[in-house]
């Protein structure tokens, strides 16, 4: 046991950290650090730079154009991209579309799909979840009938996040009749937003964000070499994607760079009992019991990303990554809007965007920290609810 | 020892009830924030009409000299129906700060307007660097041979957008805080309104060599922060009232909601763990109901106030936090969503704990006052 | 509304202090804030005092001898009870088959069974719970075989408390054939406990107290006219113990004294950073938390007495009164293990005996703070575990 | 990166494990209590033959110079089977306390022995007033012409009863601490013996006018704290493993018995309300693997060590009081009695979170330890 990196993992954290410093764009960063809100051509400016440096495909293997990575040289890239302040990569293309394509996918559909996706020429975006299909997601209704060379595609997708933006979306739709379990009559289909009958309607979440919505098929023709891998056999390729690639869904990084932007603006901020908050034992205690809670997940991540690294699955114990990373942070969410203090209220969501120059309300992001607060309770909802995750836990890991 | 309401205030409490479910439907409700206006005018008639706005005020002016139970009545209701017109900032806090710290004359000359609904107010005490400390004054009052001149500034302030008339603190040379009247508009006075995330609205106040009137001092008390002290304990107790209302509804709608939400082929609301869950969220309800009780009874008694209500202001806090987060957890997405009346309500919780001293603030207090057997 | 006492409730306190302090005996005092074990006649004792006075059937009616208090009397008289650092009422005669008796009896019954009850001449156990049947309690496999006018009884009783010490048994005994619903074959039936084929093996808890015991009957005859109401109908006195009388169990008061024991002790404690342990703000805002919630409890407690006094059922809400006063209990047994710091671990039972003359180990009763602990998480699970009551709570009062 | 064990660490825990498995049975561990001894002898010589009580010790005397996983390999297995045998007493502190302080003619007299088996130690340094502050030693060692004199009181020392030497840590006229080799019996020493609820054995001493030579001092370092603090937190790191051990072990039994006891007509184990809390079992088994496994690669490299095992220490404190606590509640009425072996790995649990500074006082030295990014 060794908790040190080796000479390559250190050289590999080195030249991680001078791309970072010298590619990241300062305005992308400036945003960040002020928590205002990504466009669109943020995002894909910042993919296009890993893109061309060849670290857009992190979980990829090499002959798809991916970085063919070790478990430690992606976990050094993202805590260094999260301490730099990037923003995350968006997951539909690059962390879900593109492996089932590689995985599931024909030579064809390989080569047509892929170079864009890592490329990041095409926004994709997700369509499981419906209406009436959240945590049990095979009760799904959106049905795709066989019509000569195409599918024609009807019902309604929800939660999709960024579907403004995208370009693409893949799908699971039913294909299979009733006589079937409900799990054996899905198929994974890639759709065309722009595809004639395919209408997007915004979902306003808590915090006023323009971020997910529904997106409505009626009458939609696919071509049926949209298809990915058999008919009715598209749960394969959903389960893939839930237990392939879970790291990093603890946060670990993000978490502590907010605990460190937390710690400056607790120091800054009184107690009401002469001292700052950060010299309030009150206040520390529970913040020292977060910090270790955050310390042990950081291990637990390692751990799994050492079995990753023995050629070993994940498995279903990393729903824990899911379940404390969630949870850390949104103990960390309740803490910013307890550093607000009064300033919890103020709902001023034009002084987060880019241009701004009115008289700022509120000491830093802080008139913000109610708004994210309420938007990240989704976190303990969404990719599985952390009731889902216990739920698998007991079956699978403890047998019960 | 009596817990039962009497007659009347049990009529008093249909009759906000009713108001309530007439007139605060979530979409009604929704327009009227969409309208752009703080509250609805027409509502705050109504409530002169009805006689409600006399309820806190002192006999004196035609008030009713209510108890704290009596107005604990009217915000557990209005916490229920997320009600947005200004009762803690107009009534508990503008009115009560002119009636204990006002000469006669002013009481005479604005709470009688008060009562008949003719007249909204705003109190500007809190500073940024004070956060909830309460006599961390820096704003500074100097008396001139023939005016007041203000200098400092005011943090979120509630209502001030609305309010015909600020009454803002300062510090006097002497050392002693003040309560001055402003009118908006005033030259020296820059106010910066906002929508607050719970719908009501509030502003930041810069003064910058704001001239007053030599009597637009509140009375001649040496040192208002006594009475501020009291009036923002009741401020607290009665938003406490307002969260308890809330907390009863968001239970309310989520056991609805699982016995209708179906997965796995099964209403939700038949899972054990969600069913022990919901168990939980009703015993937090039930145990802010008798915590916020405790400390009703306390202040209509001649108890340990300040203590009592920081008991059921850091309880009743934890309990918000929990009872909102659980109720938009076990809604699941749409829990998060803009256009389900059960986030609305938890960002009035959220808003509550914020507001008079959060749970910490509080639990501090509580934690240090004496402890009799 | 009005939290103050009527002249009367007043004069009533003052007349219950005014009987403590003259008539409680200081050697049972003693015993009691020491932490010392009690003997049978300890408790014996002490009934009888309160029985002389008339005290001793607080929740029965006057035309059986009992007090017929007001719910407010009775709050204040527990209250002053546990002030006083008396002994809990012995629960199962005077609690348990006495309002069974003068409820669901013959006018014979009552004449032979009250009058030794309310004047705790006889010691009675309750025979409720078995090895297999504990949450489930309705699947109990004694059986009582009718055979003249007798029942034969075999079968096995468990967690029986204090049974080493009674001279009678209450027990739910199954008459009925498995036609019948498990609920529907169930009789109550009263065994005297010299009947041969009687056993009491003691079970000896994780604090070594010799509490509970398994109560063994192989072929007990016991006479038809023990039988309280009719053959299989027993489940209806057992259901009327469980939603008649719960005030009491949130245990204020005591936890309340217990309170006040804590703080004192803390304040002797070094926190090891200065000042004492109750001067420290991470030790105090836990304390403090704890006794908000106590303060809760203590008016949850109160509203259900004002139910009680305005004629309505306590109802299934009193669940709550089992949950908080068991986890506000469980966690002063907590603090109390905390205060104790390295005497948490010295096991010295003997020093908790009467007449122990030997070296002190630890300060006050802080060395068997862990046995408390320990002994005390049966308070969540006997009585309807807390998981019952939280499906009591689901089923009963939100109606899922 | 490295987190998996080498060939020699996999045999030792398989070694350590089959121990356990063969020795340890929970009626073997009874009758070992019953028997009123404090540990097994025999137990004792075995470890020494199988080269164990070498792993802790330092080269120069035959030790191994075992790493913190190296010793915590072996500890989490005790954890397992709820070993007796005083490993951390002797070995971790009294040795530990030997190599640490020790003059080269006292490790050589002493180490050697403790490697083969010969000696037990117990090193008493907390007193009553001191709570868990290691630096508060009030007990005084005055040196005369021709021998040390001790006075002062020792509290909850680990295996003194069983010890053949004695380490007693005491202040000098200089304000130092030293430590001294005071064998039993001597007089002027009083023993109180007693077994723990974990069924260990400790002793309070009492040290009145205790005369002891001028060789007994432990080497001729000025202060002592240093080393005993380091010791202090080995052994509480180790406790840490421990602790693991018995919670992993908790969690088995858990998920056996809810998996074969039946109510309402099921198993247990079928309930999703106990589901998710053995889920969240597991969930804190497994936190407080890896902070353990944080605190022992930092404790093996150049880190803050202290920092280190205080965030493991609080940590693994609070997850081994509600994996106790959840056992026991899911055994239900068994699970509090005496014949069941869950009981008794709480009670080591409840042991191991009051010693060596309990979670509050890690957390609290946590929190006030320096952040690094």
């Amino acid at each position: 046991m060794d908790i040190r990196f080796s000479p390559q993992e250190t050289a590999f954290q080195e030249e991680v950290r001078r791309f970072l410093a010298d590619e990241y764009p300062a305005d992308i960063r400036r945003k960040m650090q002020g928590g205002l809100q990504l466009e669109r051509e943020d995002h894909v400016r910042w993919q296009q730079l890993l893109a061309r440096r060849g670290w857009a495909g992190v979980n990829w293997p090499v002959e798809h154009g991916g970085t063919g990575w070790t478990p430690v040289q992606k976990y050094i890239f993202s805590t260094e991209c999260a301490l730099a302040h990037t923003p995350r990569i968006v997951p539909f293309g690059l962390g879900m579309v593109g492996p089932v394509i590689y995985t599931f996918g024909t030579e064809e559909q390989k080569a047509r799909f892929l170079p864009d996706i890592l490329a990041s020429r095409v926004w994709w975006c997700q369509g499981y979840s419906e209406p009436n299909s959240g945590s049990d997601l095979a009760s799904l209704q959106t049905r795709a009938v066989r019509d000569g060379e195409h599918y024609v595609v009807n019902g309604t997708k929800t939660w999709t996040t960024m579907a403004q933006w995208a370009e693409w979306i893949f799908c699971l739709v039913r294909t299979g009749g009733p006589e079937l379990k409900p799990q054996a009559g899905i198929s994974f289909l890639l759709i065309d937003m722009k595809t004639p009958g395919v209408r997007v309607s915004p979902i306003r979440l808590l915090d006023g964000t323009p971020e997910v919505n529904e997106v409505h098929f009626e009458d939609v023709r696919v071509p049926v070499e949209n298809l990915i891998g058999e008919e009715n056999r598209g749960w394969t390729c959903a389960k893939y994607l839930l237990t392939h690639e879970r790291t990093g869904i603890a946060q670990v990084a993000r978490s502590r760079v907010r605990i460190a932007e937390l710690r400056k603006l607790a120091a800054q901020t009184p107690a009401g009992s002469g001292g700052s908050l950060l010299e309030d034992a009150f206040f520390l205690r529970r913040l020292a019991e977060l910090e270790t809670e955050l310390i042990a997940l950081e291990y637990t991540e390692l751990r799994t990303l050492a079995n990753l690294s023995a050629g070993k699955s994940p498995g279903p114990a990393s729903s824990i990554l899911k379940i404390k990373g969630t949870e850390v942070a949104q103990a960390l969410d309740e803490f910013f809007v307890e550093v607000a203090g009064l300033h919890a209220l103020p709902c001023v969501p034009e002084q987060f965007r880019e241009g701004f120059t009115g008289d700022h309300v509120g000491p830093g992001t802080l008139a913000a920290a109610a708004g994210v607060y309420l938007n990240n309770r989704k976190a303990s909802i969404y990719g599985g609810s952390n009731e889902i995750q216990r739920n698998i836990i007991a079956k699978e890991v403890l047998g019960l | 020892m009596d817990f039962d309401y009497s007659d009347e205030q049990q009529l008093l409490r249909d009759s906000v009830a009713r108001f309530v479910r007439e007139e605060y439907a979530f979409d009604a409700r929704k327009r009227l924030i969409a309208s752009g206006q703080a509250f609805s005018a027409s509502h705050w008639s109504l409530f002169a009409e009805l006689g409600w706005l006399a309820v806190p005020l002192p006999e004196s002016c035609g008030g009713l000299d209510g108890s704290a139970v009596d107005n604990a009545i009217i915000l557990e209701e209005f916490g229920r129906g997320l009600v947005l017109e200004p009762w803690i900032p107009t009534l508990t806090l503008g009115a009560g700060a002119i009636a204990a710290l006002g000469s006669p004359a002013q009481q005479q000359a604005l709470l009688a307007r008060v009562v008949a609904g003719e007249l909204q107010l705003a109190l500007a005490h809190f500073e940024s660097a004070a956060r909830y400390d309460a006599t961390a004054i820096a704003t500074r009052a100097l008396r001139h041979a023939d005016h007041w001149q203000l200098d400092g500034g005011k943090c979120v302030v509630l209502n001030a957008p609305a309010a015909d008339l600020l009454l803002v603190s300062a510090r006097e040379a002497s050392g002693g805080v003040a309560v001055f009247l402003v009118e908006p508009g005033t030259p020296g006075l820059r106010m910066q309104p906002y929508r607050n995330i719970d719908g009501t609205m509030a502003a930041e106040l810069l003064l910058e060599g704001l001239r007053l009137p030599v009597d637009a001092r509140l009375g001649d008390q040496p040192d208002a922060l006594p009475a501020l002290g009291i009036l923002h304990d009741r401020a607290a107790l009665l938003a406490c009232a307002e969260a308890v209302g809330a907390m009863a509804v968001l239970l309310q709608k989520t056991v609805e909601y699982t016995r209708t939400r179906r997965q796995f082929g099964v209403a939700i609301g038949s899972f054990q763990a969600l069913q022990h869950r919901m168990a939980d969220m009703f015993i937090e309800v039930e145990q802010s109901r008798s915590i916020l009780m405790m400390a009703l009874l306390t202040a209509d008694s001649s108890g340990d106030i300040p203590r009592a209500v920081s008991a059921a202001k850091s309880r009743i806090g934890r309990a918000a936090r929990k009872v909102g987060q659980e109720a938009i957890q076990l809604h699941g997405g749409i829990g998060v969503t803009e256009d389900l009346d059960v986030g609305h309500y938890v960002k009035r919780l959220i808003a509550i704990e914020a507001l008079f001293g959060n749970s910490d603030w509080h639990l501090r207090r509580f934690g240090s006052a004496g402890h009799a057997a």
